[in-house]
């Protein structure tokens, strides 16, 4: 349903620029000295190079791939995105991707709901990029204002914020969560009509669960799991997904990081009623 | 830089027991799954993941399928990682039906990794192998689990008792005349020789050594432990001079070729094993890393023009 | 930032055995001498090395002088460091004449580190020292090492018996009434809890856990072990997972109080061996690299303004 | 005899400079922000500071100390020293030092012959800025003449290479081994009228010896081990000591690095007569 794979290639680049494009997120640019093609969904495993660096590499959502330059957007949260923050232009970065399942292409039936929080953002902005459409709708969720990259979000993008402070002249966001955003939006889809692709923290995922659920709609989502190797053969990564009343482990690596929430009940039993989208 | 006492070119093909194998430098059971995830990934260099290799030892495959160990089941250290994988596998039919025919076809030079709860049940899984996969040209031999710390029944004390190592030996061995058996010992015992000496004396053509650690951590935000099961395989950088001091006293003490696990992440790391006598590496935790560690490996310490 | 669930104040005086000590971070036997060198040094803080340490277990002393292994002694690998020493020591009485009244003196806490090459010799050792120092403050107790691997006679297979254990500890309780006892156990044992118990059984106050791992580092240029007798004992950062679940391993399976050591370098590595319950914690090598580790440690894990 | 004991410091400093002064070595300044003081012939050990760095700190002679910076000279040999090398202006680094036994001071009766060999320059050189008086004589060796740090060099120093190449105009070097360029040099004291200080590789340091025995000189040593704590806790740098017939170890750290060579009769012995100065 998306074309043929594209082969992971594993090369050590050159980063070509690193830097804050908003208060708590950065870009950052690799030259990998040879053409990287990727789907939307999909993400790489980066690294030190040669024996130094983390044991394991540590997982990104594909921000957008130009050429031979990928770029990723990521927040600090640990001592390998620590790391990271600290690479000058010129530094060398191991990368093996692209890796996994993407989000599903575009069918003509149905017009895709895009919602994406924190650092969630590059695998659905990347799809935006690539195949949005007029009617497909885009939402991104941060805590504040200063933290929305507005430089890379179109004017199609609704933006939603915990906090309204922060805001630069002229921008307008909602208050509140990102599924609460999509739910004000003017003219959504009948069931049947959308998918929800989302990516962002546990709690939007539910919301975006519950949300297609109401509504009728599909919904696709990206899920993050601590990863060992990123590419299937470690087993590290495990979700349970439930299909035809049947459990068994998938690789949130290879099967994932995109699931049909569908194959996910157990998204909904944990929250236990106390969805963030009911704030 | 190759040292002058270093003569050996790991890419040729070299006798272990019954059977010749392609070469030296292999992946560890459990780090490079089956051996068919990596066949389209591509580097600068141009060479594929395989090139080289002498054999990938399959994830452990149990007689039954196996869930695994709940999540989280892996946890970054300082130097190396704990695993509690719990050796979920696919089970041993389907395992026969689709891998290794897969493997075959792609031409994957393999050794398979076998569990099993009690030692008299190795003889029939091997049985069964041997009976599927006589014609095959690529699968080259069994490497018996005897020490994944993870599984709850058996699991740990299995593979410390040099009795249970030879139990298992000698099974797996009646049912496998021509083809490589190696037993993977672990090194969470005083003294690891006497276990490879029971391998040997039961008719195994190599030992393995090290499976994991045993290790734990701490997570600081709960104050227990990360891990459900609290303990997990110590793998990676970490643990290297362990596992060269494991691999020097069974060379030393138990006469038997010995295959070196652990830690290894470059050919320096290879070579220390190789200097002490050991005949092939396994590559585990760097394999997981880096797809193309291995293939690295053995062509850092192939001589000849390259 | 310390997490929600500590409570301790690691600075403040405890109760162990017969004994109260004045903290719970030590220094480790053999990383820091006699516990007399580093009296003068200085740091911007203002603090010396000595401030808020519970206790310098002081280097392992043995009946007569050592002068231990051939050189090299040391080798620094990739995530930590082997050593072979040899229990080089003045001996013991050179330590009773010479260092513990200077100990007493500068009013350093202790635990005096014993070795000895029979169980037996522990309790005139014992007995001896109990005479001399019957009066000292500083004084708190004895740590038997009945785990040092370098050692050839005895040395590597001492320790890894219940009974001798329980024959060393014996000896030295009954000489020592009034200071805490410990037991220092190795970790290259299958199972360690079996040795607490036969420590605790004996009655010991506590066990500490651990001493070095074995292990081996190649020179790649002559392709031969870099120290002398092949192994050393693997200790720093890269045997903190293994020493964790050693601790944990004796805290749930023995029912006595443990000292966590292996790879404390930071206050959140200490935490860690408090979170699984150990009651004081000790800094080996990461106080060869800074004299001011463990008081360093010392600080931020004591509560209250400061 | 050379005065009290100056307390170690711990302390994070700041790399200020970190250059080639040579075609092979580098000299560091770090500002350690409190005073630093030493004696010639002492050391200090460098780390990474925090968790991170090596295991080990890395022994190197002090070069020079001006009020709150602490200069070293170092060549790249493995992992240490090569990331001591990549080190910016601004880098962190972890200091303990002054640390060991320094050179003897000056006497009246006897004046200084300074041999020192490559990487070995810092601690008599320092000796000779401090105390070098007209009759001291001090040689520096080196493999070729753009290995000389000529910049650290005043005129005073007599040079010598292994080969004679990359001399910078206007220098001269003598070829051949340190001890060989101070046999040459006119009015060498007489016996019981000077003393050997010297540091460098240990061909230098046997030739060193042996030249004192020649010539009924005095002469003290500053050998290397490899280090675990630096102060004297470990024993892991111990040295064989010969004193009135008897053996102990010294530790290379504290009771050394600088020994007198009457201490040391097995520097002789294992040399087996293929000393370095006698080509
Ligand atoms: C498929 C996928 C895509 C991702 N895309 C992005 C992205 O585009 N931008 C971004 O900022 N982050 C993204 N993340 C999260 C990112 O991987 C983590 O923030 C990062 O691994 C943290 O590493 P650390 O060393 O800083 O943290 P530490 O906590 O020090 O890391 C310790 C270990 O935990 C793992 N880990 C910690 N947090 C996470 C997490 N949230 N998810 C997975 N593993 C984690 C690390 O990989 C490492 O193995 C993604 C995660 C996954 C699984
Ligand atoms: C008292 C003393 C003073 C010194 N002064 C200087 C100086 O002024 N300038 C300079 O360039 N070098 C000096 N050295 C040598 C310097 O310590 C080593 O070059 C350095 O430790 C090498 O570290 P590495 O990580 O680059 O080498 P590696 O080989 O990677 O180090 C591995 C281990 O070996 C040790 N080691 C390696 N070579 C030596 C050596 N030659 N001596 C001692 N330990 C070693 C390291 O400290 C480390 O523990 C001195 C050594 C001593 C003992
Ligand atoms: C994630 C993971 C899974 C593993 N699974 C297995 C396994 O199924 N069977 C087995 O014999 N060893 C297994 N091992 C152990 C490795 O094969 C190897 O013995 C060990 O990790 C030490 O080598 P390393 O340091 O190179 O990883 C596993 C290791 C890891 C890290
Ligand atoms: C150089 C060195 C010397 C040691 N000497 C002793 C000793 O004399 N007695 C002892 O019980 N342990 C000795 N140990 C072991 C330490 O006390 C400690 O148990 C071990 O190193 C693990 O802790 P660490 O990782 O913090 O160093 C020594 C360790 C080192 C590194
Ligand atoms: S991270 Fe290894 S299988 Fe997914
Ligand atoms: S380096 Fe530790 S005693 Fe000298």
């Amino acid at each position: 349903m998306i074309g043929t794979p594209i082969s992971p290639v594993s090369a050590v680049g050159r980063v070509t620029a690193n830097r804050y494009v908003s208060s708590a997120f950065l870009r950052l640019d690799i030259d990998l000295g040879l053409p990287f093609d990727f789907r939307p969904g999909q993400f790489a495993m980066v690294n030190e190079p040669g024996p130094g660096g983390w044991t394991f590499s540590r997982p990104f959502s594909v921000l957008a791939a130009a050429d031979q330059t990928l770029s990723l957007l990521y927040r600090v949260v640990g001592r390998g995105t620590a790391a990271l923050a600290e690479l000058p232009a010129g530094a060398s970065l191991q990368v093996l991707g692209p890796l996994g399942t993407p989000f599903p292409a575009p069918t003509a039936e149905r017009s895709a709901v895009l919602l994406g929080g924190g650092v969630g953002l590059p695998p659905v902005l990347a799809w935006c990029e690539r195949w949005g459409r007029k009617d497909d709708i885009a939402c991104f969720g941060a805590r504040d204002g200063a933290e929305v990259p507005w430089e890379l979000l179109g004017p199609r993008w609704h933006v939603s914020v915990d906090r309204p402070n922060g805001l630069p002249p002229g921008r307008v966001a909602f208050t509140g969560v990102v599924t609460g955003l999509a739910r004000t939006l003017p003219g959504l889809p009948g069931p049947g009509r959308a998918d929800i692709l989302a990516c962002g923290p546990l709690p939007l995922l539910r919301a975006a669960a519950r949300l297609a659920q109401e509504r009728g709609w599909g919904c696709y989502l990206s899920l993050e799991e601590h990863m060992g190797c990123g590419y299937g053969v470690c087993k590290g990564c495990v979700v349970p997904v439930v299909r035809g009343g049947s459990v068994r482990n998938a690789t949130c690596c290879q099967e994932g990081p995109v699931f049909a929430a569908a194959d996910l009940p157990w998204l909904g039993e944990e929250d236990g009623g106390r969805g963030e989208d009911t704030h | 830089m190759l040292p002058d006492w270093w003569q050996l070119d790991v890419t040729e093909p070299f006798t272990l027991g019954p059977r010749r194998l392609p070469g030296r430098i292999w992946t560890a059971s459990g780090c490079f799954g089956y051996g068919l995830h990596a066949h389209d990934f591509r580097s600068p260099g141009g060479e594929g993941p395989y090139a080289g290799i002498g054999a990938v030892v399959t994830k452990t495959v149990t007689p039954a399928p196996r869930a695994g160990n709940p999540m989280p089941r892996l946890v970054e250290t300082a130097c190396g990682a704990l695993n509690s994988i719990g050796l979920e596998n696919v089970g041993f039919d389907a395992f026969l039906a689709d891998v290794l025919p897969a493997l075959e076809v792609r031409g994957v030079p393999n050794i398979v990794s076998l569990a099993a709860t009690t030692p008299e049940a190795f003889g029939p899984m091997v049985a069964r192998l041997h009976e599927q996969a006589r014609g095959y040209a690529h699968w080259h031999g069994v490497e018996l689990n005897l020490s994944c710390p993870n599984v709850a029944e058996g699991g740990h004390d299995f593979g410390s008792s040099a009795a249970t190592v030879a139990r298992c030996v000698a099974s797996a061995r009646a049912a496998l005349p021509d083809r490589a058996l190696l037993a993977k010992l672990t090194p969470n015992v005083a003294d690891i020789a006497q276990l490879a000496v029971a391998a040997r004396e039961e008719g195994a053509d190599a030992v393995s050594a090290i499976n994991t650690v045993v290790g734990l951590d701490v997570d600081l935000r709960t104050g227990r432990p990360f891990l459900p099961r609290r303990f997990g395989g110590y793998s990676g950088a970490a643990i290297l001079p362990i596992a060269l001091a494991k691999v020097d006293q069974v060379v030393r003490g138990a006469a038997v070729p010995v295959v070196g696990v652990g830690g290894v992440a470059t050919a320096a790391d290879a070579l220390k094993f190789f200097a002490l006598g050991a005949v092939a590496v396994q590559v585990g935790t760097a394999q997981m890393r880096d797809p193309f560690a291995a293939a690295g490996i053995a062509r850092a310490l192939a001589r000849g023009p390259r």
